[in-house]
């Protein structure tokens, strides 16, 4: 077998032997069951998106929260522990061991959203409400998406950080920067800065427009905008408004390519800093 | 081919030299043990020879691939025992010795490998829960699995009692017999003095001597060490035995008498104590590897 | 005592390290940060102020963003403190000398309070200052009830996850844990409105009160805005209990909850951390 | 008094772990005592219970006279400890350490004098976290020395040191006993425990098997020194001569070198018995049952 996949598989199998892991299973496994239970009870005036909707919604911040503190402490956590040390005196590459990882988590934080949405979806149709199948496979996909990129983000900071105080502060900040979106803060306080530290008056200037909208919540609602415009609404909590009009960076293409680059990027920062670091 | 090759390895840690021009063969299939004092940067060799850290000059080869860039096949023919491991998650022993089986892609039966560290009972338990020397022991066996043909072990007897240590040298004995390079790392000389074929010690990131231990006692002149008690020590008798040839030193403890001497002298010294008065117990030295380790790195005492 | 030598070790570790001086500079920017903006722009922030006053402005305009951050750094810097000696071993380092498991934890708690009140308080010290420079008036009492409020509100943080790293047996679930309670509390709002609905809750304000005084920053800002509006200028308008008319609906009620939030943690965590086998 | 007093000690973990099965054990004061046993045989454990780390299931511990468990403190404040799998911070520099320990212990000791003892004196405002494993295991032992402990538990001292690391442990630990500190000593290290220790308890599954001196155990297990003396012209005769001496038993003769097992008075009665019968010796060596071999003989590890 692949040693990446073993790296992949050990890291999920190691997982499952985690007590912590079914209060968290447990805890996706109520909320699907809550919003099937809420859907179905107001069967009457539910549409066939609402399922969907509210999953999509509610995953995109339990699941963000799940994959940040599930995988902030990954890598760097081994290090501290030694058993980076083991794996690597094993015939496995750093890539391996990072990108193995990844996949690793990224399997188990998926199983989670991904059985909350169906099990909400599931019970929600038992009870008789109406459920968009099409929207809900849609939902599953894109709250698995925006799961890629904070597992990437998280790993990528695991195996960027020298230690694990570190890691966790980073994993704070990613917290804050993203779901509590401080990211749309930048670009105020860049222009009151360049301003001569006054607040700016006026229109926004495309490139803070542009930095908005590749916020990783923001990219994947515009991608989902153009696959199944009634989900969009889930993320309204977490990423920035649309502009007026439609310029390029609202685009579906866009957004999916900014997705991609959220996916691939973090992570391989951290392994480019691994992989020459001394251990 | 040489199992390895160090050559011209320097490695600095910020302003801190770790290595400083390291040469080092070691043949294929013997037993070479690596000494030195805290600090002299044995870890960071035994951490090159696997690229967890990177030489700031030099380089480092394992049957002839190179450390660097080819660090995933040296890594498939060693196996390690490195220092400050830990555990793989909350895996058991057994599922440990399969992991490695696997990474190496080799058949083996993770039992036979229980079985012969010492923890066959422990298989099925998971390894945070084990002490220190069970934990010694399955990295021994991680070590051990796909038969490897270079042994790295770094401290290996580390919170091994004296059973797993005699256990341990065994399996270094056997795996040296199979024709496996082992290349031993370790504190406890009389472990070392045991086991290996050729010693190298390194002091302060420099190798000051590669030997066999015979030859690092007769390159230091080193003398035997004879102990006489006596029921009391006559008059005349240390002058008598200071004034034989061979003999380097004469000290009084209580009623033994301890010179320092060359071996061929042992006899006349002791015939002098029987003549002189009554001898109760005679015992002898040789110059331990711990002398012979202080002489080469310039210890303190 | 015992535990001045683990607070002073701990504070000793703790401004040796390159996060401490980070979060310093972080804390000495956004205090001066704001104090400065409200001097500039007071005139477009005080149509929001109750009653119209700078000092109070100032003071409130400051404490929102203060709070949030101490909330999070104190996460970052406490969650480790004990079970992260513990899984290290330097606790048996610890523990090998005469000191008890309380006073491990006071320790601790003192340390840890003392590495984030110097940059807290020099702070906004300067924050309030240059507020106060530019707006031409310093609300000398309302600054300092303000500033031993937010020591108070410190000690509460640490506290609070101390015990919960002195509870958890995994620095991970210190983490999780620290990070549930802020979300809760970001969230407590939201779940409330959800609750009126599905319960059909509307027009009782006497649970919302108690509701909104369960979580650790209810409790402090209701026991705060009180204390402020019985000495300052402070406008009463502020303390929600105003509004309600029920008996217990009072800041005395918040007082205690916000003492249980003093104690119930530390108190698992000492009994958890006393009962424990290293 | 006794330093350290165990009636009937027993601790369980869970259910199914037994770690102590009614230790009796009596170290008395001023003496170095080795504590010997297999991994996992309950070292770490009775020490865990004498620092209060866990708390036995039944039987008592006293340190220093004192309570274990109810008079803790006291015992740790008249206790120096090297624990084993500690682990030092990082930041605070090898003073701070001292300087911690000290105010700990409400002492007044000199921290450079301190580190001065343990060879760490040109290191004394560098970060712990800087040092090598044998420097850290320096500054721990200082750290267990202030405040001139009447009691001293070292963990396995000797890890992690290098040989003249460990030469200085011994030393220290010499220098304290003869100050007049009782000395508790765990370690696998056995040819260090042989140099130190007055007298050595082994423990076995959680049971005492033995408390004696170094040569009580030998005399106890019946083991002989192994004599080999270099000779030229032996004879048969000098063979059986010697083989018929007291005290001497399993008598070899190859290769110019004859292998004997005696007793201690016996030795010299080997080599004047050949030289009698006109063997010119020209070498000989003496082994004693090592401590390692007596060890495999009490807890039936030899294999």
């Amino acid at each position: 077998m692949n040693r990446l996949l073993q790296i992949t598989r050990k890291d999920f199998t190691d997982a499952i032997r985690d007590r912590q892991l079914y209060a968290l299973g447990a805890l996706f496994l109520l909320v699907g069951l809550g919003i099937g239970y809420l859907a179905g009870s107001n069967a009457e005036t539910a549409s066939g998106v609402d399922v969907p909707r509210i999953g999509l919604g509610a995953m995109a911040f339990l699941g963000s929260v799940a994959a940040i503190s599930m995988s902030y402490n990954q890598i760097v956590g081994k290090r501290a522990s030694g058993e980076l040390r083991v794996l690597l005196s094993l015939p496995f590459s750093r890539t391996e061991v990072v990108y193995g990882t990844f996949l690793g988590r990224l399997a188990l934080v998926v199983a989670m959203t991904t059985g909350s949405i169906a099990v909400a979806g599931a019970l929600a149709a038992v009870l008789g409400a109406p459920v968009s199948g099409s929207a809900l496979l849609a939902a599953i996909v894109f709250a698995a998406g925006l799961m890629a990129v904070f597992v990437s983000l998280s790993i990528g900071l695991s195996a960027g950080s020298v230690n694990t105080t570190r890691a966790a502060a980073g994993a704070f900040g990613l917290f804050i920067v993203f779901l509590f979106r401080l990211w749309e803060g930048v670009p105020v306080a860049v222009r009151y800065v360049l301003n001569g530290f006054s607040f700016p008056s006026g229109p926004s200037p495309t490139w803070a427009m542009v930095w908005r909208q590749i916020q990783p919540i923001a990219a994947v609602r515009n991608v989902i905008a153009g696959v199944e415009p009634d989900l969009t609404v889930a993320l309204v909590a977490y990423a920035p408004g649309l502009p007026d009009g439609e310029p390029y960076y609202v685009e579906p293409w866009f957004g999916a390519t900014v997705v991609l680059a959220w996916i691939v990027l973090p992570v391989t920062l951290g392994y480019l800093k691994l992989r020459t670091a001394d251990l | 081919m040489a199992a390895i090759e160090i050559s011209g390895v320097s490695k600095r840690f910020g302003d801190v030299t770790a290595l400083q021009n390291l040469d080092l063969t070691v043949e294929e299939g013997e037993v070479f043990g690596f000494l030195g004092p805290n600090g002299a940067g044995k870890s960071t060799t035994i951490d090159i020879l696997l690229d967890h850290v990177r030489p700031t000059v030099g380089s480092a080869q394992v049957f002839g691939h190179d450390t660097q860039a080819a660090s995933v096949p040296v890594r498939e023919r060693t196996g390690v025992l490195p220092e400050g491991y830990g555990a793989l998650g909350r895996m058991t022993g057994r599922t440990h010795l399969e992991f490695a089986l696997q990474a190496k892609r080799a058949e083996g039966d993770p039992q036979a490998i229980l079985d012969r560290v010492g923890i066959a009972e422990a298989g099925d338990r998971r390894v945070e829960d084990y002490s220190k020397g069970m934990k010694q022991r399955l990295m021994l066996g991680m070590a051990l699995a796909g038969d490897p043909d270079l042994l790295i072990l770094d401290e290996p007897t580390t919170g091994l009692d004296p059973n797993g240590a005699r256990r341990m040298r065994q399996i270094v004995q056997a795996e040296a017999d199979r024709g496996t390079t082992v290349f031993f790392s370790s504190h406890i000389l009389e472990q070392v003095e045991a086991v290996c074929d050729r010693v190298g010690i390194l002091n302060q990131g420099e190798l000051v001597a590669v030997d066999t231990i015979d030859g690092l006692r007769e390159a230091a002149g080193a003398t035997g060490q004879l102990h006489v008690t006596m029921s009391s020590i006559p008059d005349g008798l240390v002058e008598t035995i200071e004034q034989r040839g061979g003999v380097t030193s004469v000290a009084v403890e209580g009623t033994t008498l301890a010179v320092g001497c060359e071996n061929a002298a042992k006899g006349a010294i002791v015939a002098d104590c029987y003549e002189a008065g009554t001898v109760e117990n005679v015992e002898t030295s040789e110059t331990s590897l711990e002398d012979l380790f202080v002489s080469y790195t310039g210890g303190e005492n | 005592m015992s535990w001045v030598a683990v607070a002073r070790k701990d504070f000793r570790d703790a401004i040796r390290s390159r996060m401490f001086w980070a979060l310093a500079i972080v804390f000495g920017l956004l205090s001066v940060g704001l104090g400065a903006a409200f001097g500039y722009y007071s005139d477009q922030f005080i149509e929001s102020v109750p009653g119209n006053q700078l000092g109070v402005g100032l003071v409130s305009f400051v404490q929102s963003p203060i709070t949030i951050f101490i909330m999070f750094v104190s996460a970052i810097i406490c969650h480790k403190s004990i079970v992260g000696e513990w899984e290290q071993g330097s606790l048996k380092l610890l523990l090998s000398l005469p000191h008890t498991r309380l006073e491990v934890i006071t320790g601790k708690i003192v340390g840890r309070s003392a590495v984030l009140a110097v940059p807290a308080i020099a702070s906004l010290v300067i924050g309030l200052g240059v507020g106060g420079a530019l707006l031409g008036t310093v609300p000398i009492v309302l600054s300092v009830e303000f500033l031993v409020a937010i020591l108070v509100y410190i000690v509460l943080y640490v506290s609070i996850f101390v015990g919960l790293s002195a509870v958890t047996r995994s620095s991970s679930l210190a983490v999780a844990g620290a990070i549930v309670l802020i979300v809760v509390q970001f969230f407590w709002g939201a779940i409330a409105a959800v609750l009126t609905i599905v319960l059909d809750l509307s027009g009782d304000a006497d649970w919302l009160y108690i509701y909104q005084s369960l979580t650790p920053n209810g409790a402090f800002n209701e026991v705060l805005s009180a204390t402020l509006a019985a000495t300052t200028e402070w406008p009463a308008a502020t303390v929600r209990a105003n509004n309600v008319d029920a008996v217990y609906a009072t800041p005395v009620l918040a007082a205690l909850i916000l003492l249980l939030w003093f104690v119930v943690p530390v108190a698992l965590g000492y009994w958890r951390f006393s009962n424990a086998d290293l | 008094m006794a330093a350290i007093e165990l009636n009937g000690l027993t601790k369980r973990f869970g259910e199914s772990v037994t770690a102590l099965r009614g230790v009796d054990l009596r170290v008395n004061e001023g003496e170095v005592f080795g504590f010997l046993g297999p991994n996992g045989a309950g070292k770490s454990t009775t020490i865990n219970i004498l620092l209060d780390f866990v708390r036995p299931t039944s039987g008592t511990a006293r340190v220093l006279g004192l309570d274990a468990q109810h008079d803790s403190q006291e015992v740790r404040r008249r206790t120096g400890v090297l624990p084993e799998g500690y682990k030092v911070y990082d930041r605070l520099t090898a003073r701070h350490h001292l300087e911690f320990v000290i105010e700990s212990k409400e002492t007044n000791d000199d921290p450079e004098a301190v580190l001065e003892r343990v060879g760490l004196a040109d290191a004394i405002d560098r970060k712990a976290g800087d040092f090598s494993k044998g420097m850290k295991q320096r500054l721990t032992l200082g750290m267990a020395l202030v405040g001139d402990p009447d009691l001293l538990i070292l963990d396995e001292p000797s890890t992690g040191l290098d040989p003249s690391g460990v030469q200085d442990v011994r030393q220290i630990v010499k220098e304290e006993a003869s100050n007049g500190t009782t000395v508790f000593f765990s370690s696998h290290i056995l040819s260090q425990v042989e140099a130190v220790c007055d007298r050595v308890g082994i423990l076995r599954d959680g049971e005492l098997v033995a408390v004696d001196t170094v040569d009580g155990l030998r005399d106890a297990a019946g083991t002989q020194a192994t004599l080999r003396v270099v000779a030229d012209g032996v004879t048969d005769g000098a063979i059986d001569a010697v083989q018929s001496l007291s005290g001497v038993s399993s008598v070899t003769f190859s290769d110019g070198v004859l292998t004997a097992s005696v007793d201690d008075g016996a030795k010299m009665d080997v080599v004047t018995t050949l030289e009698d019968h006109g063997a010119s010796v020209s070498d000989f060596e003496t082994e004693e049952a090592s401590l390692e071999e007596l060890f495999m003989a009490y807890t039936g590890g030899g294999q």
